[in-house]
């Protein structure tokens, strides 16, 4: 070859400026950022106890749970499916974790079992629903959508049936320490929960694992063809979510102080909000932690302004739904991208 | 010979519920009344109707319901007429007949006596009400007959209120924590349905550190509502004040009975019970047994006679 | 350029001044051109040069920033006029706008079906489908869910399509990037009549030797901007690549008939009795620093066997062994493991990640060897993709654009980094050069002579003369079995017979 | 073949059997026709009550509401988008319908309209919410799950808002009528949603409008450019959808005798589950009018056929859930596709 390949050469006029590049792909992850700082300001206007440290506690803590099914239903988003089943599992796990703990008396199935067992079990009911959800969607190539649905349906009633609908009180203090126990005055809840957003942020961006997510989420043909077992990662994803969810019904449990038999119920809707408007697609493939974390802190930041500011009861979902639209149309401006 | 009876429940997810409908069981075996299984309509009133539906096909003969609103009731009860099955509704009044009895408490008492007993401790400063679902007629009752007491008779506490959706305890647990930022000298608390929220409420005082046994400096006043027996146990802990006693064990018992009298061709008529209450006409035509809901406090908690007690 | 006879007809088609930005991306800037009507008119430019978007602008899928579009002399059409834009051009576009979950037939008529009182007469428009299907020898069932359509069926579906529309003015953006060279004939063929009953084409292409044959004139664009227009007769063949890149470059690929090759070197690729969905009893061997091209015609086969070797496809009988190693069927990783690096047939549907990056694309296949534990440092990734857009010449922002911002041909090199990021001792390369310019074109088959110096068994599976020139031989392939094999220093004549079944004597 | 172009021979391997193809194209719509048979013979077993017409006439008339929001739904996402605010249209306009209507004193914003202005506003409130969310959707380019998820938060909240969380009740007749007037013994809300799922589905099949759903749905960019009006046809279908969910609440009030603050609450996962193991796809561009329909019956069918079972109160959920799963698992079975 006489020549050398044309390189990009500075006069082409396709050629950006290369931090331009970079921040475009930031954009959509700190689309969100504008619309946060808004109301903070405003919260910071509305009530002078919105700032103070209290009250900031106050707000992570009653995200943490939310946070941590949030980020399993991100994961499983980036790889291009979807997890209803999540909020069910969240319910679900703790329970079962208490049941076999608890005697006959306190509504237990009286096995009685030592706590240890019963906070490994609710990891490995967390694991299992993931698993057998995996199963189904990966290898019988049912449709995750409903396979999840059917899934959120059985185990939510699956959990009114062994519960028999009660409410588990007194648990033993293990399952309440993630949100009893603190660090520097935050519960432990919200540490993990920001833990596990940093791994989780650290592996899609720096690991294999990670980039195989988006990879899978983007274009599964291609995946497999560069040599990724997108079924394996996929089913792996579903497993995570699982466990993570479970993770995120004991913060729950931590919180309520109890488990009842509808705990979780209707939050899947909230998760998938707090994600797509934090920049997760539902096309997969795209979105980062960092935004799905601000879609997490903006809906806990809404709720808790809205109670501060005594709006009335009767107009506060909806104010809390214009607010959300509200956020996404300054996502879109601040971004000026088209939302997916 | 009387035929079957079918049971609608708004809800299984909350204790009080969990427990009518085990008195519902016990009292139709007692009563030797045959049961259907019973429903649970999910706080859905087309689910109710569907259930009801399902019942007569099913040849029930008597139907126990609990609308989630008065004003829902009116299809349930044309539908039964239709099939010439008798109804008594329990815990919610329908709006209009035909219904054989009503068996209830009133809500709109509940929300006063918590309103009395908190405005008979607390002088001054801010009180809190921990709400029922508002699209629900005893989550709006309670709520009224609360806001309406003390605005009348006790101006100077300064009202607040947390919303709840489906009476969710995160809902409350996450509005209470915030309210205790903005009002760290919150002086008391009205709990809608302590099923639900009595958990929550003490464990994010718990997580503040400001769950202080009654007695103590800094102890907030707590009031609560439904009657089971994890709030006696918090009574007598001294975590909180009172609650109020809503009569599951009754609801069952003389819903179950009246349903049984209807079915035989009993009619009813106003006055006077055996079982301390009256039958009231609330609307032409439709006759109310408004049974006791007792304010349960520190001092007659004990008392064997409360269906908390009997579990 | 374009002197206009006094009294002509005025152009068929005059953008004047058109500039368009992405962001950024100048993808056009103060371009014209001009269109006679009767002439075909060829479009031409390296990869990324805009064409592409001119054609959008010209068919009203796309407003410009600035200029003008006239027909005939009239003002475009509103742009959501879309009936008006379609009266006046009908085109093929390179990406596909095929309706996957659509019949063919329906596909063919979209919007525009048969009607009875209002009502779709779906028996008229199966009948009406057919007809234009035979027409164009297409063959394929009408009622054939057309997201099943292999790519060339697919392109050809839409061809026809474009062509049934009446319009007499017809942009066809690459249609030969995915067909065979019967096809293309076939094409042509269809092209002239057309032309002989006046109607106007706008065609782009990489393959300059299609210009010459085809068009009357031709418009260069470089650089988003108009070069020149003028009769393909004035612009030989060096000199319209010159105005392309705007070097004076002397382009010629190493034709693999001079060749010293080491014909004793091992064997690194075995493939023994293979069979599969469309192939049967397939074997050779190919030896290091050997390149072995495997030609035949769209449903030959060839793509079946090159995807089993890959590990892509799954193969029902017969071996294959990499060195002395054997391949499980169906299995990229082991592929990978064993050293097969595979350009895959089409870069859309398995050889990319259209939204993410440059750095992500060309180092998916080995991104378990970056760094410790999986983890990727991102000097190592920068490095690494810096050096694949350096060395392949794509032309991009950097290494984290997304791949689905650079044009076709600029997206086909990454495909190909992503081949050959593994260190790959066995090639299995595609129709690697589909969509790249010729400069471009020269790059990647000097990539696979540089790897071949290297000792790598390179496989080359394309239809392309070109991309067969650089081969030590090529086994050509019909219904699913090899038929012949032609050392270097074959004519063209003799291997376009050979696959088309023709056997040249 | 020696010199012949390759015409479309019977040997060439693109070509299979014809029927065979068309009936692939059948399968997806009649998937769930096996698992739907399979219950109403179960049924017929496990109750005699089960087949007698007044009972099919109780089934039917529980599915006309979900019929009419699933049928919008499933125009929807056929046109490859979404509308979680289906539900709370279907509660929201027939209350202010009925607001508007009544006098103070049954909880009516006093303006007592005559009743079929009433009506008319139901439509048209539909029809509003239908082109607010086409406007955020097609013009401002907002995430369509979003939007419409705010706007089902916003619409619910103003229900309670408006009505103050009370129950509508004494309405005029005309309400009901729908469900009341009855013909051939079945009321008018079935006959309305037969003949709307008849239309539907001789539009989608036989009209270029309805072929255009598919297209845009398919590939928007190809559909653009084949001279489909893509936004305008979106924003329409919104319209539509809006318009149908709120005579699908119509045939709710009409069935429940109220407006309760909370009808159509929790309905649109219910829709979803029906579109969807009715076949239509969650991606777009797929699925029939038949499937969705089929979809809706075997819901109806498991809830009637559960209750006529006398199964425990406890399990039931768990129950139609796992049946939800077997008919998906038939369904994959007999078409023999995966399922997207
Ligand atoms: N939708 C778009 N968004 C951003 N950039 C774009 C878009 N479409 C095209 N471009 C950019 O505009 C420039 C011109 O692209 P275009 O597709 O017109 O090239 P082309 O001449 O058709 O190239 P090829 O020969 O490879 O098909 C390229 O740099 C491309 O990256
Ligand atoms: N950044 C971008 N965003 C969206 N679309 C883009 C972008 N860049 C390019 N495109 C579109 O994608 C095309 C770029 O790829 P191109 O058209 O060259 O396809 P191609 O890879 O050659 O297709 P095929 O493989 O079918 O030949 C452009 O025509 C343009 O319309
Ligand atoms: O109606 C309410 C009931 O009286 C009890 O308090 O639990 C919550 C609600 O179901
Ligand atoms: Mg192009
Ligand atoms: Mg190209």
């Amino acid at each position: 070859m006489s020549t050398t390949p044309s390189t990009a050469s500075p006069a082409s006029p396709a050629i950006r400026n290369r931090s331009a590049v970079a921040m475009a792909g930031r954009i959509r992850d700190l689309a969100l950022l504008p619309a946060l700082i808004v109301l903070i300001v405003v919260g910071a206007l509305v009530s002078p106890a919105f700032l103070t440290q209290a009250n900031i506690t106050t707000i992570l803590t009653s995200c943490a749970a939310l946070a941590m099914v949030v980020l399993a239903e991100s994961l499983i988003i980036i790889t291009g499916k979807f997890d209803l089943s999540l909020e069910s599992t969240a319910g679900f796990a703790p329970a079962i974790g208490a049941l076999i703990v608890l005697p006959v008396a306190s509504n237990g199935f009286g096995l009685e079992l030592p706590t240890i067992v019963g906070l490994l079990v609710v990891l490995a009911i967390g694991a299992i629903i993931g698993f057998i959800n995996g199963f189904l969607i990966v290898r019988l190539q049912l449709n995750a959508f409903i396979v999840t649905l059917a899934m959120l349906i059985i185990l939510r009633g699956m959990l009114v049936g062994a519960t028999k609908g009660r409410t588990l009180f007194d648990l033993p203090d293990a399952f309440y320490a993630l949100m009893i126990v603190t660090f520097l005055g935050i519960p432990l809840a919200v540490w993990l929960a920001a833990l596990a957003f940093l791994i989780a942020g650290i592996v899609l961006k720096y690991h294999r694992l990670g980039r195989a997510l988006y990879a899978i989420g983007g274009n599964p043909e291609a995946a497999r063809a560069a040599g990724i077992r997108v079924e394996r990662v996929i089913w792996g994803v579903y497993i995570l979510g699982g466990v993570l969810a479970a993770v995120g019904g004991l913060f729950i449990t931590g919180y309520v102080g109890a488990i009842s038999a509808n705990q979780g119920n209707g939050m899947i809707f909230t998760v998938f909000a707090a994600a797509v408007i934090g920049g997760i697609s539902l096309d997969g493939g795209k979105g980062t932690m960092f935004g799905a974390l601000t879609g997490v802190l903006l809906l806990g930041v809404v709720q808790n302004l809205l109670t501060l500011a005594q709006v009335p009861s009767f107009w506060i979902q909806a104010i809390y739904g214009t607010i959300i639209l509200g956020a996404l149309m300054v996502a879109r401006l601040t971004s000026g991208a088209p939302q997916t | 010979e009387s035929g079957k009876v079918a049971v609608d429940l708004t809800t299984l997810t909350s204790p009080f519920w969990t427990s009518y409908n085990k008195y519902i069981i016990e009292e139709a075996k007692a009563q030797g009344v045959e049961l259907l299984e019973p429903f649970n309509s999910e706080f859905d009133t087309a689910k109710q109707i569907t259930g009801v539906q399902n019942a007569l096909a099913l040849g029930a003969k008597g139907i126990i319901f609990s609308p989630f609103e008065s004003a829902a009731a009116g299809n349930v009860l044309k539908a039964a007429e239709k099939a010439g099955a008798k109804v008594v509704a329990v815990d919610v009044a329908p709006d209009n007949g035909p219904v054989a009895i009503v068996v209830r408490a009133n809500n709109v008492a509940y929300g006063e006596k918590a309103c009395k007993f908190i405005g008979d401790n607390v002088k001054e400063g801010a009180v809190l009400q921990i709400m029922g679902d508002q699209a629900s007629i005893n989550g709006r009752d309670r709520g009224n007959g609360f806001r309406d007491c003390v605005t009348k008779n006790y101006p100077n506490l300064k009202q607040l209120e947390v919303p709840t959706k489906a009476w969710s305890g995160e809902d409350a647990a996450a509005g209470l924590d915030a309210i205790l930022n903005s009002n760290p000298d919150l002086k008391a608390i009205y709990m809608h349905a302590g099923g639900v929220f009595l958990a929550p409420t003490l464990q994010t005082l718990k997580r503040k550190g400001l769950l202080k046994p009654a007695g103590e400096a800094g102890h907030i006043i707590i009031v609560s509502n439904d009657g089971i027996p994890q709030e006696f146990d918090a009574i007598r802990k001294g975590e909180i004040d009172a609650t109020v006693s809503q009569p599951a064990d009754l609801y069952a018992k003389y819903g179950i009975m009246y349903l049984k009298q209807a079915m035989e061709g009993k009619t009813f008529a106003p006055g006077p019970t055996d079982h301390d209450s009256n039958i009231v006409e609330v609307r032409p035509g439709v006759l109310e047994d408004q049974l006791a809901a007792p304010l349960v406090t520190k001092e007659n908690v004990d008392d064997k006679s409360f269906w908390g007690n009997q579990l | 350029m374009t002197e206009l006879p006094s009294g002509a007809a005025p152009p068929i088609v005059e953008a004047i001044g058109i500039s368009k930005r992405y962001g950024p991306t100048i993808a056009l800037a103060d371009a014209r051109l001009t269109v006679l009507p009767g002439e075909s008119h060829a479009l031409v430019g390296r990869n990324g040069a805009g064409k592409s978007t001119l054609v959008g602008i010209l068919t009203g899928l796309r407003a410009s920033d600035t200029g003008e579009v006239r027909f005939s002399g009239e003002p475009a059409p509103l742009i959501s006029d879309r009936e008006g834009w379609r009266q006046r051009v009908a085109c093929v576009y390179q990406h596909s706008t095929i309706i996957p979950d659509l019949t063919v037939a329906e596909n063919l008529f979209i919007n525009r079906q048969p009607t009875e009182r209002g009502f779709i007469s779906w028996s008229t428009l199966r009948r009406k489908a057919r007809e234009l299907l035979d027409r164009w020898n297409v063959a394929v069932p009408e009622d054939m869910r057309a997201g099943d359509l292999r790519v060339e069926a697919r392109q050809l579906v839409e061809i026809a399509r474009a062509l049934s529309y009446g319009a007499r003015f017809i942009i066809l953006d690459e249609p030969t990037a995915q067909l065979d060279g019967e096809e293309i004939k076939r094409l042509f063929v269809r092209i002239r009549e057309l032309q002989a009953a006046g109607v106007t084409f706008l065609f782009i292409s990489h393959h300059l030797q299609e210009v010459y044959e085809i068009c009357q004139t031709v418009t260069v664009l470089r650089d988003a901007r108009h070069i020149v227009t003028a009769p393909v007769a004035d612009l030989p063949k060096d000199r319209l690549i010159e105005a392309m890149t705007g070097e004076n470059v002397h382009l010629g690929v190493a034709d693999a008939a001079g060749r010293v090759r080491d014909e004793n070197a091992p064997v690194a690729l075995t493939v023994e009795k293979l069979a599969g969905d469309d192939f049967a009893d397939v074997s050779f061997t190919i030896r290091r620093g050997e390149v072995v091209g495997l030609s035949g015609s769209t449903s030959s086969g060839r793509v079946g066997v090159a995807e089993a070797i890959a590990g892509l496809g799954r193969f029902s009988a017969g071996a294959v062994r990499i060195g002395d190693k054997p391949l499980p069927s169906g299995d990229v990783p082991a592929a990978l493991a064993l050293g097969v690096g595979c350009v895959p047939k089409s870069r859309h549907k398995e050889g990319l990640v259209l939204s993410m990056p440059i750095a992500d694309n060309t180092m998916m296949t080995v991104s378990h060897k970056l760094g410790p534990f999986g983890f990727i440092p991102p000097a190592k990734r920068s490095t690494l993709a810096h050096e694949a857009i350096r060395s392949l010449g794509v032309v991009t922002q950097g290494p984290d654009q997304l791949v689905s911002g650079l044009s076709g041909g600029n997206q086909q090199k990454v495909v190909m980094g992503r081949a050959l990021a593994n260190a790959p001792s066995v090639l299995v390369l595609m129709d690697p050069t589909a969509g790249v310019d010729v400069k471009s074109k020269e790059a990647l088959l000097g990539v696979v002579e540089r790897m071949r110096q290297e000792g790598k068994a390179i496989l080359v599976v394309s239809s392309e003369v070109e991309d067969l020139r650089t081969c030590d031989r090529v086994l050509v392939m019909r219904h699913g079995s090899i038929v012949a094999e032609h050392k270097a220093g074959w004519t063209d004549n003799a291997l376009v017979a050979s696959i088309e079944g023709i056997e040249a004597q």
